[in-house]
């Protein structure tokens, strides 16, 4: 299947390996995300946006395991799949308007950055408490099946949501109902200031496939290769009937949790240091110098590039009008219930008489 | 038109959706091959097969988390949980997504799932087979709430909610399930969500109660007669949207209300009809508004009688509502 | 005396606590080297090990429920929900187990268990950083439910909770957690689980608001004053056991109420405070009683201020009740 | 440690094997427990109680579990563990004032028959709701080190709870902290009508000790040396600091999952009659003859013996005033509160009145 603007996915829809001119775009798109990320974070500290959650050190996970999906297939991301995103095709434009939460917010307002998701584009909007997509994934992939929609859900979350209430749920229904889902797990080493080693006494979080008689696969989420190759096999494994497979990819925040987070409180900086060794970006770039594609000043060049984009895209979404404060007694229902639509007509009267403000 | 009893009304509404609609779906514990503990889903495995009514593993997280992701996709589906008291484990995909999803994706993703649920006291089930809990959904803004005491209601509005856009709340009153039967259309005949059923006309006194709680309030409005008292009965019905402009009109007629439900009372659903009453009938108000309810306890096993609201009881509050003032 | 911030003083009420009994221990997730994301908890897991200020997987199933555990042994632990949006998975343990286990009991098995966690809106959290859900633990027999709104209180109702032999939900508004300042004694000074507090006295009508509601009430109450408007504000500090009789003196004397809490209207707290007026207060209400409220709506992101009650709107109401009826 | 009232536990408080003359109070103790099974089933039928449900098949599990246990150690039941109550000094008069919830009823009548639990016996009350014990056993467990006191808790539920919220944060808890925990897992192989096989593609149940790092072992639960050796064990790694164990322990539901239970709808006689095969009692007490220890004469004449303590146990049960009305407004709270204090001069008029009927 071609690169297209609605999906930027693998150049071959079935090969287990990755095309070697795929690498590319996938290291674009990853320097894009990195370059959004860390605009978004300057913009936070600056009070243009109101929090931010980076994705810094997790992109090639999220962009090998996007790149080995079908846009058909549907997924279920937690509020770091920045990555993931824009293998999508959802624009640095859509993620701002959200970020924003302005009127042009696919989202109407309605969530905090990060929390975003776009209907046509298989990405189902997501939410903060930990782990309730992964049952949710479950859910749609019976509901797939029962149309006989030849697709795939995949459901993103990290070690923490491991401890959920949902993964249990979520795991134990795929293997029973052997859905065609793909668990992928980001290990990043954290959930907030807890680290993986006490979030299980598990050896990896891949073994807790076993109890529910899944498969379970660890992979170098730096490695986009290897990302690749994992979901592939399992993406032929779920839609040729034979289950989920549950995906942990290693890989570390470099970042904060939050920007409401300060990691310097709970983890030493050589631990980040160690990591940024391994960060994708440098790893991709050698891999396509080494392989003769790719030279320091076409990096220099797709970096402006890329930044440019940011820029243009942050431009567009600061003039965009807020929302219309009407809007928030939309959407409850349907449509609005009698009682809604007399809150509607005192909120109404309220903003006349200027007692509230937005 | 058949005479059934109310949780054969619901075995019929289910197997009649299912007909219409190859994407209305059954899911919970042991709905199957067993029928159900109430036997509601009786019959409807072997009519539609394992893929329209899945039996599951005892996970309420896992029944409703997958009734979501199925609804995200586009299925129509209804989940039982077994009892009422059991809905907990899965009450977080209530309240943080079934309810608020619509919402939150900007109108993008409706989350039609209904879930069915037996609740309330009098089968002698003790703390896990009685509760009544209706207001923590009734106060989770995105959910419908409705709550049947008839066959052909139960009927009618199961059909409404497996067909409404919005995610439905659907509670049945177990302990009329086989003691209440009444006259249950054929085909797809829906009751409309958001109406409440004036049971008998009255002038001294409006009676609001619903679900298994409209029989002994049904005894109480007749037995006042004797002392001269008329009584109004409204059987809510849905509680969410409550039918306000109903519940105002016979409270501008009589005056006074009594208001029942066999839920702990503080904070209660009765609270809120009782605000709005202090709200919008306020002038029209000539006695206490008074509530008849079960115990700020939890709910007991021997002492279950105790508990729960009776004629008795009821018809004592219509009484002294009567006269106050 | 020193002048802290409301998170300052919970953070001493836990310090004070733990000083003054060894069977008081912190659960919770990042409270211990990361001393809560408020910083509730900061400093304590040094001083008294990680043995009592628990860092936990997470899971608030596991958290709540391993308290249940840990207090039916005998120990008095104090569970940290994150942000009150985040306990529905832990839903079950609270409503099924922590508020029934003595009542099922027989007695047998106290669960003296405090859950602290933050609440509300105003830090443009979304919708799950925000929400204002104390109705359902107040429906929930056997669950005390505080909400304070000064250091002082925070501080003298939190060590009272921690040492109440039941179940509290300790509900603190993240809102005014550094925005609010005030005197905390130093030792284990307590205020009493079931008092309200009189902010300040008047004759015409009663304003009823609790946590992060108090101060935009109580510049309301001032303002009324240049229309001649004398209010009285009361916070109420104790949700479960409310207290009652300071309620129905303030109704009694001032003849009219505005309830104000962020949460949802529906089925929300004010609407008990509304019924026990409509039932105890009848005679002596002269105007309808108003309720300033959030939206029947989930919490929104963008539009939080909309959504929020603020002094104007409460402003608004105090003045159209006084001039009702 | 002798045997004694309030504990019929082995006579040697740390052998792995169970002592030959333990055999025979075992014995007697499963017969009590099939005895007081048979009965209450009847009853229930006849209407004398509300509701049962029935330990047959399942006893020999509990009893040689409990006596491996110390009477020390803390015990979180399901409502099924009669046969564990027993071994505890829980007496058949005291499960049948709580079966009557009488005024003799520890529980003062607030909960359905099965659902027992004596403080003073540290077996805690059990509640319906499916594996809601599992994770404060493990609270418990933290609670007791943290005292320490050298026990262990051990929690008791079927294979139907290993799908429940709290078992995953059960035994993630007690894996990460290390608890002394012991997860007895009954897999009777039925959830009411719910397979075994369908509830988790697991091959074991003892598998799912892996996910939490958890040693998980399968024994034969009809084989009281199995079970004994197996909890024995397990005792013995979690009181010197190793951790937990989830022991499955695999039985056979002999009877209906409750008296409102019809398991002819969902399972065939020739699955029962099999496992009837392999029912402990027949087992044991050929055992017991085998060793020359027991005859058929005396078998008869013990089980006589049991059905004559049930019988007198019944009957003065029976006989028991029947809880005060009055008593359902306390312990909601320590004291009742003035709101509970008017609900019940409420109901005191109300009683007087006779608007309520108890
Ligand atoms: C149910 C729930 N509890 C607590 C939180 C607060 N919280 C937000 S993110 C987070 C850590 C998540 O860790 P992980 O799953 O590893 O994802 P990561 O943030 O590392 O991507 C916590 C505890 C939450 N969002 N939901
Ligand atoms: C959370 C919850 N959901 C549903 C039920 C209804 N229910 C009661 S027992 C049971 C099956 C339990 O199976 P298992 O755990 O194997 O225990 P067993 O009855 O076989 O001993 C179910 C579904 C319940 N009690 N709790
Ligand atoms: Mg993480
Ligand atoms: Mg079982």
């Amino acid at each position: 299947m071609a690169q297209s603007v609605a999906g930027r996915v693998a150049t071959d829809a079935s090969a287990t390996e990755l095309a070697s001119e795929d690498l590319e775009p996938i290291y674009r798109t990853i320097l894009l995300a990195r370059a959004l990320d860390e605009r978004c974070l300057t913009m936070q500290r600056q009070g243009r946006i109101g929090f931010y959650a980076p994705v810094m050190g997790q992109e090639a996970a999220q962009v090998a395991c996007g790149w080995a999906l079908n846009p058909k297939d549907w997924v279920f991301p937690s509020y770091r799949e920045l990555g993931l995103a824009l293998t999508r095709g959802v624009t640095p434009g859509e993620l701002l308007n959200q970020f924003f939460g302005n009127s042009s917010d696919r989202l109407r307002g309605r969530q905090m950055p990060n929390h975003y998701g776009f209907r046509d584009r298989n990405f189902v909007v997501s939410s903060s408490p930990i782990g309730t997509q992964i049952i949710q994934a479950v859910g749609a992939a019976l509901a797939a099946r029962r149309r006989n929609d030849a697709l795939v859900t995949a459901t993103f979350f990290g070690d923490g949501a491991t401890s959920s209430n949902d993964f249990h749920a979520g795991l134990n229904f795929g293997g029973v109902f052997r859905t065609p889902t793909i668990f992928f797990c980001q290990n990043n080493g954290w959930a907030i200031s807890f680290p993986r080693s006490r979030q299980t006494a598990a050896k990896t979080l891949a073994d807790k496939g076993a109890a529910y008689g899944i498969p379970g696969v660890v992979v170098d989420g730096n490695d986009v290769h290897q990302v690749f190759r994992a979901v592939r096999e399992a993406r032929a494994r779920a839609v040729s009937g034979e289950g989920p497979t549950l995906i942990e990819a290693q890989v570390y925040r470099l970042g904060p949790h939050s920007t409401s987070d300060d990691p310097r409180r709970y983890r030493t900086e050589s631990e980040v240091a160690e990591w940024k060794q391994r960060d994708s970006i440098e790893r991709l770039k050698h891999e396509l110098i080494d392989a003769g594609r790719w030279s320091e000043a076409q990096d220099a060049e797709l970096l402006e590039e890329v930044r440019a984009e940011v820029a243009t895209a942050v431009n567009r979404a600061e003039a965009v009008a807020p929302t219309d404060p009407l809007t928030i007694l939309d959407d409850v229902f349907a449509s609005r219930t009698p009682e809604l639509e007399e809150q509607r007509r005192q909120l109404e009267e309220m903003l006349r008489m200027g007692l509230v403000k937005p | 038109m058949t005479e059934v009893t109310l949780v054969q009304a619901i075995n019929r509404a289910l197997r009649t959706a299912m007909a219409a609609d190859s994407e209305v779906l059954l899911l919970g514990e042991d709905i199957g091959v067993n029928g159900g503990v109430f036997r509601a889903t009786e019959g409807l495995l072997k009519e539609f097969g394992a893929d329209r009514v899945v039996d599951t593993p005892l996970s309420e997280t896992g029944i409703i988390g997958s009734a979501v992701g199925m609804a995200l996709y586009g299925l129509k589906p209804v989940a039982e949980i077994q009892f009422l008291d059991f809905i907990y484990p899965g009450f977080d995909q209530i309240v943080s997504e079934l309810s608020k999803f619509r919402y939150r994706s900007g109108g993008q993703y409706p989350c039609h799932v209904v879930i069915r649920s037996p609740y309330g006291g009098g089968i002698r089930g003790g703390l896990y087979h009685s509760q009544s809990t209706e207001a923590y959904f009734a106060h989770t803004a995105g959910l419908k709430v409705v709550v049947p005491s008839t066959p052909a209601d139960a009927y009618g509005l199961l059909l409404s909610a497996i067909f409404d856009p919005d995610p439905v709340i659907f509670l049945e009153p177990k302990r009329i399930y086989r003691s209440v039967t009444g006259e249950v259309p054929d085909g797809d005949h829906r009751e409309p969500i958001g109406k409440a059923r004036i049971v008998r006309e009255g002038a001294d006194v409006s009676v609001f109660a619903y679900g298994a709680m409209v029989p002994p309030a049904t005894e109480a409005c007749q037995s006042v007669e004797t002392e001269g008292v008329s009584a109004e009965l409204i059987d809510l019905r849905t509680l969410v949207p409550l039918d306000v402009p109903a519940v105002l009109a016979s409270v501008e007629k009589t005056g006074r209300a009594v208001i029942v439900h066999e839920a702990a009372r503080f904070c209660g659903y009765g609270a809120e009809l009782s605000a709005i009453l202090a709200e919008k009938a306020f002038y029209s108000l000539r006695a206490p508004v008074s509530r008849v309810t079960g115990f700020d306890t939890p709910f007991p096993y021997a002492l279950e009688n105790v508990y729960l609201p009776n004629a008795a009881r009821i018809r004592q509050a219509i009484v002294e509502t009567a006269k106050a003032g």
